[in-house]
């Protein structure tokens, strides 16, 4: 199989099938409707589930019934959708399951709009779930890499027994890009199954799947035990990108399809006699502040472009604690920034901090 | 002789074409040869004289296009 | 000229604007008659109007009362917390198949269930139309629709909802019919259950719901008037029309 | 070394997006990048549409064009809303059935095709974007006819197959109304 | 000594634990009429339930087969995601009023409404349990709890709820029965009726609902014995006992 | 009305009716029940509007169309009863409408347990809902702070037209302590609500409420309006206390009730000759920034401590970029900290940084 | 003649008091003389050899807390 | 100056929370500061409960006590589970009806009294905490019976009035136990 056109969502619903997994269980919203409208057409072609849910909060906790039985699970959604799930996964990840949700991001709050957004980054990467829990949250910029992420994710919810994220926006959602999906991607060291709830007594003991506890010495230990993951996703998986950074005298910092538009931004850049770097998480969470450590000494100043209101900005703050400019520029509501556009905020901050 | 006749917002029309089914005496038709700003072919009376005022095509109309008038000296007949 | 009478013309409970429907989907005629019962009842200047989600999300901007834009499927409930503070409001949500019968099923009935003095405007077309077509609670058997490709099974997604039948079963709800419309005849009936309705609230006799067969040309692919009659055809066969429930008459049916 | 950035417009309903769709798998087809975005206005229906498509043999980055090399306009709206953005020395491509009486910008190439006529005349009024297609072919070169109609095959099987002949004709149509 | 046959003892299915229900709640007899079925129907050992959240969402403890712990009212959404991956498992759902009838109505409806091969254990018990009395929206009217601290009232909260009824009518749904457990006439009944259900799903007959008059003796300040008389002398008759619906026998009731 | 001893949640509940809560909706849920029990009784009482609503997310969407309507609007719950208002949440920012939102926090992830906690920070802080939002977020540390703060919030919620978070642990709703109802709070500087979509169109014109912008211009238009208020809340309502700040050598930054129990633990230090000082934020968001600048120079160790796994430290991080060193201790799951804990984090925070 | 015996789990008895209002032959009772390990108060028979093994109790206790056997015997006088 | 924590624990249904609120209602009608503070097993039923109570006449930080003054146990469990925590020379109150072969630990001032025992003979077993309470009273004096009987006077109202004379006999009672 040859490189294929499709469109982003079609793309990551057959990444999903190429990831292996067992069913799907979502609900209809813009701008991700391709992607379950393909899978009811493929998940039962293959003998695998799928199902339109009445609701987001039914899917995410149909999402958990089934990875609590052993499946690997898929449910997708964007922004408001989203935020309806949010019990179910402060519940999936209390429970200790696998499970991965891509969102295709729209403009928000409340019902917004239908074009492209970055506007969840702290719905994502904060939890906007009760407790302490984290999802290791991916965010691709171009659909290659969102199907390579997606086939991986299933290993990486599977690993650490918690939900990835696949935050997306609505650009990578709705555009058509040539695909090929027989890349190789990391396999993770996987440990049997033995905890699943699937009624199957013959081949494993009694298991239970909850997140209740009600003695707190239980509760507190649980919460050590979530703590170890994600100091360990955030000591050993932060992922990232550095561009053309060797010789940059400044640096963008941007993700998923933000970071693609900052590419074509250096390109201009260059040709103005700029030399500008580009800092992408691929990992939003955890957030890759190893990569501000590795940045060139004469990066001093760095430009977080969003297409949001600037939610990065917190992160990027703490990952240099003061020894870097920061300055932004973004856009908001659906809005996507011009090259153009990021070439003026670099040349303006590079200004400023000449002055 | 017409009992009353329609009067037809041509912009607000966007050529469904639903009201024209259920004219009892058959005059309503799209005009094939307009557009209007939308880029919608508008309705069109073919024979206003045979309008009885029924209103059936204004009641159909999804998007208020048609308004409907009575004769009232027609009444005095009655 | 000076000796006409206006027998039918716009009503004035909607705003001169372009409705965002497509062409000749029947959510237009369903708008026509909400706006037409608020006028005949003198409750225009009182009544707010509840936009859920789907493709008539945007009709806060076409009637010319006070309207709220609910979340998707959550209508009820904020006609809830409208009524309760503004008892003499009149109060009414207008919702799709998929707002109601799918993810707002809960506060459908819910808001039944406690006796809310409202009125449901459900628009049953048998598909999720704003979201491009996907299929609904109220999807038939057999109907071919972006999530259900071969056409809906029994299998797969079980059999579809009635839910006119469903909410009469509800001891708080006091008025629940079902309605299409197809003709001018069922245009004039619909429109009377619908006043009936409304008046109920007037008088603070509680919850009523009416449900419209409606059609939706552009994702069953047909004209508009095909869809009209597939309707007919197949949706009224499964949806049998009348009055579900009739606490002030006794129950019916 | 082909690098196109191209942006078609429209209404809804007058096939832009399947256009953009079409040079995409073109190139698909050669291996040569590529990347398609669509955007619909605020509209749902009957609004207007429009797709960035970008064609090149580097990799392709930013999904929005924001000049864009060749313009292909099917409405009045359209042009107003993208000519200004045309790079100087672009292809602007006009369906001159739909867009009259409005000035036109300075600085680029104006192609004029009375699409939705031709395509009237060859009896399909639906194929007034294969008209604009085969215009936009033979100025730019960015595909041969040959390339566009291979993905037709592809695509339109079935009952569908009998539709490729009518597309043949608009695309030759389009090619005649600019190299007349 | 050698000479006697144990006639009745507890069942192989239960853990040999302390249950945490109040003394005398019927919560244990239900219980125990669950894990008799799927002892006697010879199922435990692929069975999976589904622990709600109410008095009974500690009951992963209490039954030996394997156990999930669902989010409130969410428990057919969770049972659904297991039988669709696994349908040779056999899933049940256990729920009280709040749980179903109020925050998870919606998940109850679906599940009944696509025809899921499942099984819901229904415990009304016309009240939250679990936080402290509150009302459920099967409290009946004049029933004082936490929340209705006067008695509830119609006007304020309207009708309660009937599940069974309304689940009856929904397309999908293959056996609907109401059933009590006051006393050992009534057990006996109730667990027919509960392997009926079960016996419905081991054959995927699809969909299936016993909802059990059940008591709370502790929120509604009675010894057990009342709570059950209780039951009988105001719930009963509200919430008539029968089987609603069984599609495999045509429509009854 | 002199002092008055009560639980809680009962207490808040009063300060609300004393506040001008019209309408209370909202759905049982554990540490808080004593909330809406004592509503139930005394809203009806008033001639106001009391409903228990059929779950969370029909709560928080009656509060959307109560304060659409113009009401002071109350609703409250805890922790995965905040997780599931998150749609709702979005929406009444979105839509700009005043709303009053209680969290009596207990721990999690999931069900968790039914013991106090601050676990919820992060989703109460970041926004759990979708898009650019904020809720202007209290967390008092008494009975006569959460009084004050509650009676006071609904002034805060109609003034800037966006919801008000109380942020508050299962020890401050289940603890009594006197409380006088009828101490001063401020008023701020209100406009009549000529925006309310009430169906009185004899005394306005027709009015909209609304969180949909169909068209991105709009809706980046409008996210800039509401990231102005959000500005104007950060330059001008950031509050806290700076307690024993004077001559501290180190200090404590705790909110709620572990400021309190800080508060014990500062006295425990001083007798062992320790000048500890607590930087308390009041307002969680805005984060109270300015605090940090008026630490004394002496000041070089921070040590957050909070009820959960550190979630706090963020915004400490943000507000000190380096300045300080920054220690954490944190019990979690249910699981209160006691004062000679913290004594014992800051004397080893102390002898740290003096090594 | 008892037809057959009850075997009561004394530790798990809640003293709920429900089993003894069912036992159709009235022998059933909370021995207020004890107090398990969790406080409670255990049932107990006042007259074993009333039991007629018709497991009533057994089936109305919450707890599981009553074995019922059959003395076999009995059935070969039938 | 009243500056005093004490914890109360037992089983629920002892009437452990009511004791702690008591005396937390008799510090407010003096207008002395005081915090009561409940704590339940993970148990709902039957399990555990236990409350802090400070009353000080300066202002009360730390709802937590970690060293109270004094103790009240009223069963087993709860003396294992507190006895460790109180103040050196605190006051330690076992209501021994129900602890008893418990090893006591040292350097508190232990107070035994029969409390069950003793509101049995009462009559009404269920005030066996106010038993505990008059003890509790009769040696730490940080209310007076008068005080607590004014609190029961307010909140006793109707019907629950005619218990006040039972809970004025327990204290007595109580107070009895620890001064003969
Ligand atoms: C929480 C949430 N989920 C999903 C959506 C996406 N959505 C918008 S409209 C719609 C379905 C509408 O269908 P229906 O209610 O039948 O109305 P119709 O468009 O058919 O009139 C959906 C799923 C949303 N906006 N919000
Ligand atoms: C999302 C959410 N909302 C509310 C609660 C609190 N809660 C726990 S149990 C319960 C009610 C249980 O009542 P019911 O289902 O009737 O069961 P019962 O205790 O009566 O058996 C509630 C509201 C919760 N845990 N989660
Ligand atoms: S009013 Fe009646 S007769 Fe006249 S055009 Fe309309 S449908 Fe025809
Ligand atoms: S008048 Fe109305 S119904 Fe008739 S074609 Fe025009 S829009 Fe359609
Ligand atoms: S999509 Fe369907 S329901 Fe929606 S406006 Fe168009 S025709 Fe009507
Ligand atoms: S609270 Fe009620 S329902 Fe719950 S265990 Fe106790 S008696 Fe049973
Ligand atoms: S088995 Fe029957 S007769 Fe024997 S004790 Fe139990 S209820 Fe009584
Ligand atoms: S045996 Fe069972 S029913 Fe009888 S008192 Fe004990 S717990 Fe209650
Ligand atoms: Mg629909
Ligand atoms: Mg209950």
């Amino acid at each position: 199989m040859g490189k294929v056109l499709m469109k982003g969502n079609e793309a990551m619903a057959l990444a999903a099938i190429k990831g292996g997994c067992d069913a799907f269980f979502g609900y209809p919203i813009t701008p991700q409707n391709e992607l379950p409208e393909y899978l009811s057409k493929h998940m039962q072609a293959n003998g695998r589930v799928f199902v339109q849910s009445e609701s987001e909060v039914a899917a995410i906790n149909m999402v958990y019934g089934a990875a609590g039985a052993g499946a690997r699970v898929l449910t997708s959604s964007s922004s408001p959708g989203i935020a309806l799930k949010q019990e179910g996964i402060t519940y999936i990840a209390g429970a200790e399951l696998p499970a991965v949700i891509i969102n295709v991001m729209r403009g928000g709050p409340g019902l917004g709009g239908i074009q492209p957004s970055q506007g969840d980054y702290k719905q994502i990467t904060r939890g906007g779930g009760n407790g302490d829990y984290y999802l290791y949250s991916l965010a691709p910029e171009s659909l290659q890499e969102a199907v390579d992420l997606i086939k991986e994710s299933f290993e990486i919810a599977d690993y650490y027994r918690n939900p990835v994220m696949i935050a997306v926006d609505g650009l990578i959602g709705q555009m058509m890009e040539p695909v090929d999906f027989d890349h190789e991607v990391k396999k993770w060291d996987l440990k049997p199954k033995d905890w699943v709830a699937d009624g199957d007594r013959k081949s494993h003991p009694k298991n239970i799947i909850n997140s209740l506890y009600l003695d707190p010495t239980d509760l507190e230990n649980h919460n050590l035990k979530l703590k170890k993951k994600y100091d360990d996703m955030k000591a050993n998986h932060q992922r990232y990108e550095m561009i053309n950074m060797e010789n940059a005298e400044i640096a963008i910092v941007a993700f998923g399809s933000t970071s693609r538009i900052a590419r074509t931004a250096i390109q201009l850049l260059k040709e103005q006699g700029v030399n500008c770097g580009i800092l992408r998480p691929i990992t939003i969470y955890p957030f890759p502040e190893k990569a501000f450590k590795e940045l060139p000494k004469e990066v001093k100043d760095l430009v977080v472009v969003e297409m949001n209101t600037g939610q990065m900005i917190d992160d990027v703050k703490i990952a240099t604690m003061g020894t870097h400019n920061i300055h932004f520029y973004g856009r908001v509501g659906g809005i996507v920034p011009e090259a153009e556009e990021i070439v003026d905020a670099v040349l303006k901050a590079r200004g400023e901090s000449n002055e | 002789m017409a009992k009353g006749r329609i009067i037809i917002d041509e912009d607000k029309c966007k050529g469904c074409n639903l009201c024209t089914f259920y004219c009892p005496v058959h005059i309503l038709e799209l005009n094939k040869e307009k557009t209007n700003a939308r880029g919608y072919t508008p309705l069109m009376v073919t024979d206003p004289d045979k309008c009885i005022a029924c209103s059936f095509c204004a009641m159909m109309c999804p998007d208020s296009v048609i308004t409907v008038e009575r004769f009232i000296k027609e009444d005095n007949h009655g | 000229m000076s000796n006409t009478k206006i027998v039918y013309e716009k009503s004035k409970a909607l705003e001169d604007v372009h409705l965002s429907y497509c062409p000749g989907c029947t959510h237009g005629v369903i708008h026509k008659l909400v706006a037409e019962s608020l006028v005949e009842l003198d409750i225009l200047d009182r009544a707010v109007g509840i936009s859920s989600v789907g493709c008539s999300a945007l009709n806060y901007d076409f009637f010319t009362c006070d309207m709220q834009q609910a979340a998707h499927g959550r209508a009820p409930a904020v006609a809830t917390g409208i009524k309760r503070f503004k008892p003499d409001s009149i109060v009414f949500t207008y919702q799709g198949d998929g707002d109601l019968g799918s993810i707002g099923i809960a506060e459908a009935i819910h808001a039944a269930h406690r006796g809310e003095n409202m009125t449901i405007v459900f628009v049953n077309n048998a598909i999720y139309g704003m979201t491009g077509g996907q299929m609904a609670p109220t999807t038939l058997i057999g109907q071919k629709t972006t999530t259900s490709p071969e056409g809906r099974t029994e299998a797969q997604a079980g059999l579809p909802l009635r839910i006119a039948e469903l909410m009469a079963t509800i001891p708080g709800a006091t008025y629940i019919e079902r309605v299409s419309v197809h003709d001018p005849k069922h245009v004039m009936k619909a429109k009377k259950a619908l006043k009936k309705a409304f008046e109920i609230q007037k008088n603070k006799q509680g919850f009523s719901l009416i449900e419209f067969i409606s059609t939706c040309p552009v994702n069953w692919g047909m004209t508009p008037k095909k869809a009209v009659d597939w309707a007919v055809d197949n949706m009224i066969p499964y949806f049998p029309l009348g009055v579900y429930k009739d606490k002030l008459a006794g129950e019916n049916k | 070394m082909i690098n196109e950035q191209l942006i078609i417009a429209g209404f809804g309903g007058q096939g832009v997006m399947l256009m953009g769709q079409l040079l995409s798998f073109a190139a698909t087809n050669k291996d040569i990048n590529t990347l398609w975005f669509p955007s619909y206005g605020p509209e749902t229906r009957g609004g207007t549409a429009n797709c960035s498509v970008t064609i090149s043999e580097e990799s392709v980055n930013s999904p929005v064009i924001s000049k864009p090399d060749s313009l292909i306009i099917m409405n009045k709206p359209s042009l107003a809303k993208f000519q200004d953005k045309l790079k100087k020395d672009g292809c602007l491509f006009i369906n001159t059935s739909l867009v009259k009486d409005v000035p036109i910008r300075d600085g680029v190439n104006v192609y004029k095709i009375p699409a939705n006529d031709i395509a009237s005349k060859l009896g399909n009024p639906k194929v007034a974007n294969m008209v604009m297609m085969g215009a936009y072919l033979a100025v730019t070169k960015v595909f041969s006819q040959e390339d566009i109609i291979e993905v037709l095959k592809e695509k339109f099987v079935g009952e569908k197959a009998s539709l490729i002949g009518i597309n043949q004709e608009a695309l030759n149509e389009g090619a005649k109304a600019v190299t007349l």
